[in-house]
């Protein structure tokens, strides 16, 4: 008869569900969420764009003095993500060599603009 | 207390229709309320019920293709009016106006009425799943029926009238048929689970293999008005066996004034039929469904078997108090 | 009563899962099973094809939501072996743990799916809320809760820190403790016990002329399970056991599953005490070298094979997966036949189906008799008359 | 017949029908000709306690079309009998009377490959959508998307 003792011991405790917009669900540090990309320490290797399984991201010509490991070095184009089409598999930000797209762990990534773009 | 006016409100506003509508959405909510929390789910609002009821009215209305239109519609009216009326004769408040020898058997038989529409809206309704889930109503209700019956017909044996009123008085003045007749009592709530098609019997509207049973092509106008049917008729049924079994609005001993006695018989028959509701809820919570054979073989192996032992008991127990 | 054709089709609630059934039903009787599992092809083996193996394993950890794990790990393993790369240890035990807390996820949701399927909905709602456990310890340490992106060839992409470790062990007591409950909770509960027992029963014989697998072979005494018979990461040096049953019905695979949640707590507890320091991956050559294997990994629901071919590019020539949920659907046909119309989808989930296999949808149009595949344009059509024909009658 | 198969006594047991090597600690794996693979089949399951087939693997390396049936037993030793087809009219016995669910295996293989399995119950198509053209081998290496076949999903015309 655990099946009653079970319910009764439920009856009378609190319910388990997270009343969304009221209580929000914890996210974890290491969430993979939307993407985003540090501008100054991108040095448009154009890497993110080899790696992405998804084709989400497309390198955009931009011109831009940057440092990277100690030397100076002028980068000619910059990765523009997206966002509907990552997949969010964090691809890009393991095999970039100067860690400058990474996932933020915002939880919600919804929106209206199919096309929307992180830059 | 026969004059027309009294009867009238007695039959649309107090116990009647208005007071029996908002007391079923109540009972559906509370039902749904109790299931969730036991399975440490929060569960829906109060008014979730009437919210649900107004959308489906709203809701398009779509007909199979070849069915006959106006028994398709007509058949949900009859089965809540039919429920309807049934709740009339149960005592609320006191003894019920319309009371008189013999409402027992007729509220038996309207309380029989929807099953038999389910049937006919799945055979009408040409689609394989409700055709089958018709078959498995009216074969479940040949199941649960005879025992069903027995159950609550042992009581009027023992009180020697077939009218309900008078078996409530009879409980006030000796002891409740719970205590009396506890396998009758079984019988009647595993007969009233089996009658609404809940958990434990839910196979007509066996949500994984037949879509929704005879349920399936129900819409719109059709949909709310029997949901509505089915939970009015789970607030007959718990009101029937809270006045069978549990002695319905009264006490063992009077209270002085009338209209204090009137009150206080309301408030016990709402606790009554609120301590049914809880017993089937938690059975509906604790219980997966059985398959048709299974339940023709416990059907008419346990079930029928008790309400026959029931009688039997019954009838000895007269005899020795008419012999005495 | 004639033979009554019943299409339990994709759109069905029973099965969430996207296969048509046609059954031939005389009465309640089941007379035949025509099977249709091809509704979700997305060609995964030609694509895979044209990827390098950096890009390949997100696409082929996506042939299936619920073991995405097990194909990536099976692939990645299988070109590991190839390339004769050894990957470092502790990322071997972190491939584990998380294997076994998907095997757990997986298990969890099949028990509440199952006692779902006979209607009994509480322990479906409890199953579910001791499986968000499981599910926090993953999103944790992955970064998502399911396809967890933890494989790469040569190693793991994250590593546990330490208070993900000990977060996740704190969280073992009270899953063992509702483990248990759930043992005697299946074998006692009086509803279960009738709709459980005695249903699709496969002796050893049939399941090994049905090549059945996993789960379903093991509740039938069939002790094949991969990580015994070929032992690929630390299975070897884990204390662990083979869980088996002889009843080899649903009630029989259901204990069995619940079994293997005991013993999949067990190898994490002991892969999470005994986690070796060390790098977590190891720089893959570019290219793999002309050579084919079989990989076999123990998937949730059974036996998962991939066939990885390469030549010498650094792409993959071939990639043959057979899940595990197809070998097991010849079992499943063969053991629906004469049961009851009520019990397929008991039968039918006791395997677990998790569908990367595809079917097409069937219309059984009563107007003109003709069963097809209806298209687009045809489905706008019939809409328009029946909306003119309303507006008419 | 537990202890893991050596590879002699597969060699010896089998040398009727073609070479065997040892692949991996338990693997091996037997070539043999199309026409000979059902007896390769039926013999590994008396002599080698191959009670089990875990797939069949079919794989095309340009020049032909390869099968390769895996099974194994109690010894927990895999055992792979390949055989090579020609890509005109690839063409074998089937071994669904033997193995049952060798019949899914070798509807799918039909589908994708186009390899005929001589004595199938019923080859119909399993894997590939209804309105797929017919003929269209899609995993072949050299097989291309036709410009304007349809290939199933929503027919919409392009206005």
């Amino acid at each position: 008869m655990s099946v009653l003792s079970e319910m009764l011991h439920n009856l009378v405790s609190r319910p388990v569900t997270i009343l969304y917009p009221k209580e929000k669900v914890p996210v974890p540090q290491g969430f993979r969420g939307r993407v985003a990309v540090i501008d100054e320490k991108c040095i448009g290797c154009s890497m993110c764009s080899l790696v992405c399984p998804s084709h989400a991201v497309t390198m955009v010509p931009d011109q831009r003095e940057v440092e990277f490991k100690g030397k100076k070095l002028v980068r000619k184009k910059r990765p523009q993500i997206e966002v509907f089409k990552c997949i969010r598999c964090a691809l890009c930000e393991r095999h970039c060599p100067a860690d400058a797209i990474y996932m933020k762990n915002e939880l919600s990534s919804s929106g209206t603009d199919r096309e929307a773009v992180v830059t | 207390m026969t004059d027309t006016p009294l009867i009238i409100v007695y039959i649309f506003l107090f116990p009647g229709f208005l007071f029996l509508l908002a007391y079923a959405m109540l009972f559906e909510f509370l039902d749904r309320r109790i299931a969730a929390r036991m399975q440490h789910r929060v569960g829906p609002p109060l008014f979730q019920p009437f919210a649900d009821f107004v959308k489906m009215l709203g809701k398009e209305v779509i007909d199979p293709q070849g069915v006959d239109r106006p028994v398709f519609d007509a058949a949900p009216v009859i089965a809540l009016a039919a429920v309807m009326t049934a709740f009339l004769y149960i005592p609320v408040v006191s003894a019920s106006p319309l009371a008189f020898q013999g409402d027992l058997v007729l509220v038996l038989y309207l309380m029989a009425l929807p099953t038999i529409i389910l049937f006919v809206m799945g055979w009408l309704s040409r689609n394989i799943y409700s055709a089958i889930g018709g078959i498995r109503t009216v074969t479940q209700m040949f199941i649960y029926e005879v025992p069903f019956f027995l159950a609550l017909l042992t009581p009027a044996l023992m009180a020697g009238t077939w009218s309900i009123s008078e078996i409530v008085s009879w409980q006030q003045d000796h002891l409740w048929f719970m205590v009396l007749q506890p396998i009758g009592f079984v019988v009647a709530l595993i007969g009233l689970q089996a009658k609404l098609e809940r958990t434990p019997f839910d196979i007509p509207e066996a949500e994984t293999e037949l879509v929704a049973g005879p349920w399936t092509e129900l819409t719109g106008r059709r949909l709310a008005l029997m949901h509505l049917a089915s939970d009015v008729s789970c607030v007959t049924g718990c009101a029937l066996i809270a006045a069978l079994f549990l002695g319905g609005p009264t006490i063992p001993w009077t209270i002085a004034p009338v209209w204090l006695g009137w009150i206080c018989g309301f408030f016990l028959f709402l606790a009554k039929t609120l301590v049914v509701l809880l017993i089937l809820s938690s059975v509906k919570v604790a219980t997966g469904r059985i398959r048709i054979d299974q339940l023709n073989t416990i059907g008419w192996k346990y079930i029928a078997s008790a309400a026959l032992v029931q009688v039997a008991v019954v009838l000895v127990m007269n005899s020795i108090r008419v012999g005495a | 009563m004639p033979e009554v054709i019943v299409p339990i089709g994709p759109q069905h609630p029973a099965l969430k899962e996207p296969v048509n059934f046609r059954v031939i039903a005389d009465g309640e009787k089941i007379v035949r099973l025509e099977l249709d599992i091809s509704y979700t092809h997305r060609g995964i083996e030609k694509a895979a094809e044209q990827r390098t193996f950096i890009r390949a394993l997100p696409l082929l950890e996506r042939v299936c939501g619920i073991c995405s794990h097990s194909h990536s790990t099976a692939f990645a393993k299988g070109v590991e072996e190839l390339m004769q790369l050894t990957i470092p240890p502790r990322a071997q035990y972190i491939r584990t743990i998380i294997g076994e807390l998907e095997r757990m996820h997986s298990h969890l949701l099949w028990l509440g799916v199952a006692a779902h399927e006979i209607g009994f909905n509480t322990l479906f709602m409890w199953t579910w809320r001791d499986r968000e456990a499981v599910q926090d310890t993953l999103e944790e340490m992955s970064g998502n809760r399911v396809h967890y992106g933890m494989n790469e060839v040569g190693g793991v992409r994250r590593d546990l820190t330490p208070s993900q470790v000990n977060a996740a062990l704190q969280r073992l007591p009270n899953l063992e403790e509702r483990i248990t409950k759930y043992v005697d909770m299946v074998q006692n509960q009086e509803t279960m016990l009738l709709r459980f027992r005695g249903i699709g029963k496969l002796t050893k014989e049939e399941v090994l002329k049905y090549g059945a697998v996993g789960p379903t072979a093991r509740a039938s005494g069939v002790d094949y399970d991969i990580r015994m018979d070929d032992p690929y990461l630390v299975y070897a040096d884990v204390p662990w056991n083979v869980v088996t049953d002889t009843s080899g019905d649903v009630y029989g695979r259901t204990r069995v599953r619940i079994g293997e949640l005991a013993e999949s707590l067990k190898i994490v507890r002991s892969c999470l005490e005994h986690l070796p320091e060390g790098p977590i991956r190891v720089n893959p050559p570019k290219t793999a070298p002309k050579g084919e294997i079989l990989s076999r990994y123990e998937a949730p629901r059974g036996e998962l094979v991939h066939f990885i071919r390469t030549n010498g590019t650094d792409r993959v020539e071939r990639v043959d997966i057979r899940t595990p949920t197809l070998a097991n659907w010849t079992s499943v046909a063969a053991c629906l036949v004469n049961q009851n119309l009520a019990d397929i989808p008991v039968i039918v989930a006791a395997i677990d189906p998790c569908l990367s296999c595809t079917s097409r949808i069937t219309i059984v149009d009563k107007g003109d008799g003709n069963t097809g595949i209806v298209t687009w344009d045809e489905l706008r059509r019939r809409s328009r008359l029946r909306d003119r024909r309303q507006e008419g009658a | 017949m537990t202890s893991p198969l050596t590879l002699d006594f597969v060699m010896e047991t089998m040398k009727g029908s073609g070479t065997a090597e040892q692949v991996r600690s338990n693997r091996i794996r037997i070539t043999t000709t199309p026409k000979r693979v059902r007896d390769a089949i039926t013999t590994s399951r008396e002599l080698l306690a191959c009670e089990r087939l875990i797939t069949i693997s079919a794989a095309d390396n340009g020049r032909t079309l390869e099968l390769i049936y895996h099974l194994t037993g109690p010894h927990r030793t895999v055992i792979s009998i390949a055989a090579e087809l020609p890509r005109d009219a690839p063409e074998i016995p089937t071994v669904s009377d033997i193995l049952p669910p060798a019949g899914i295996y070798e509807r799918q293989i039909h589908d994708l490959f186009g390899i005929v399995f001589a004595g199938h119950p019923d080859l119909k198509r399993i894997i590939l959508g209804e309105d797929w053209p017919e003929h269209e081998y899609p995993l072949r290496k050299d097989w291309k998307p036709g410009p304007d076949t349809f290939y199933g999903g929503i027919r919409e015309e392009r206005i």
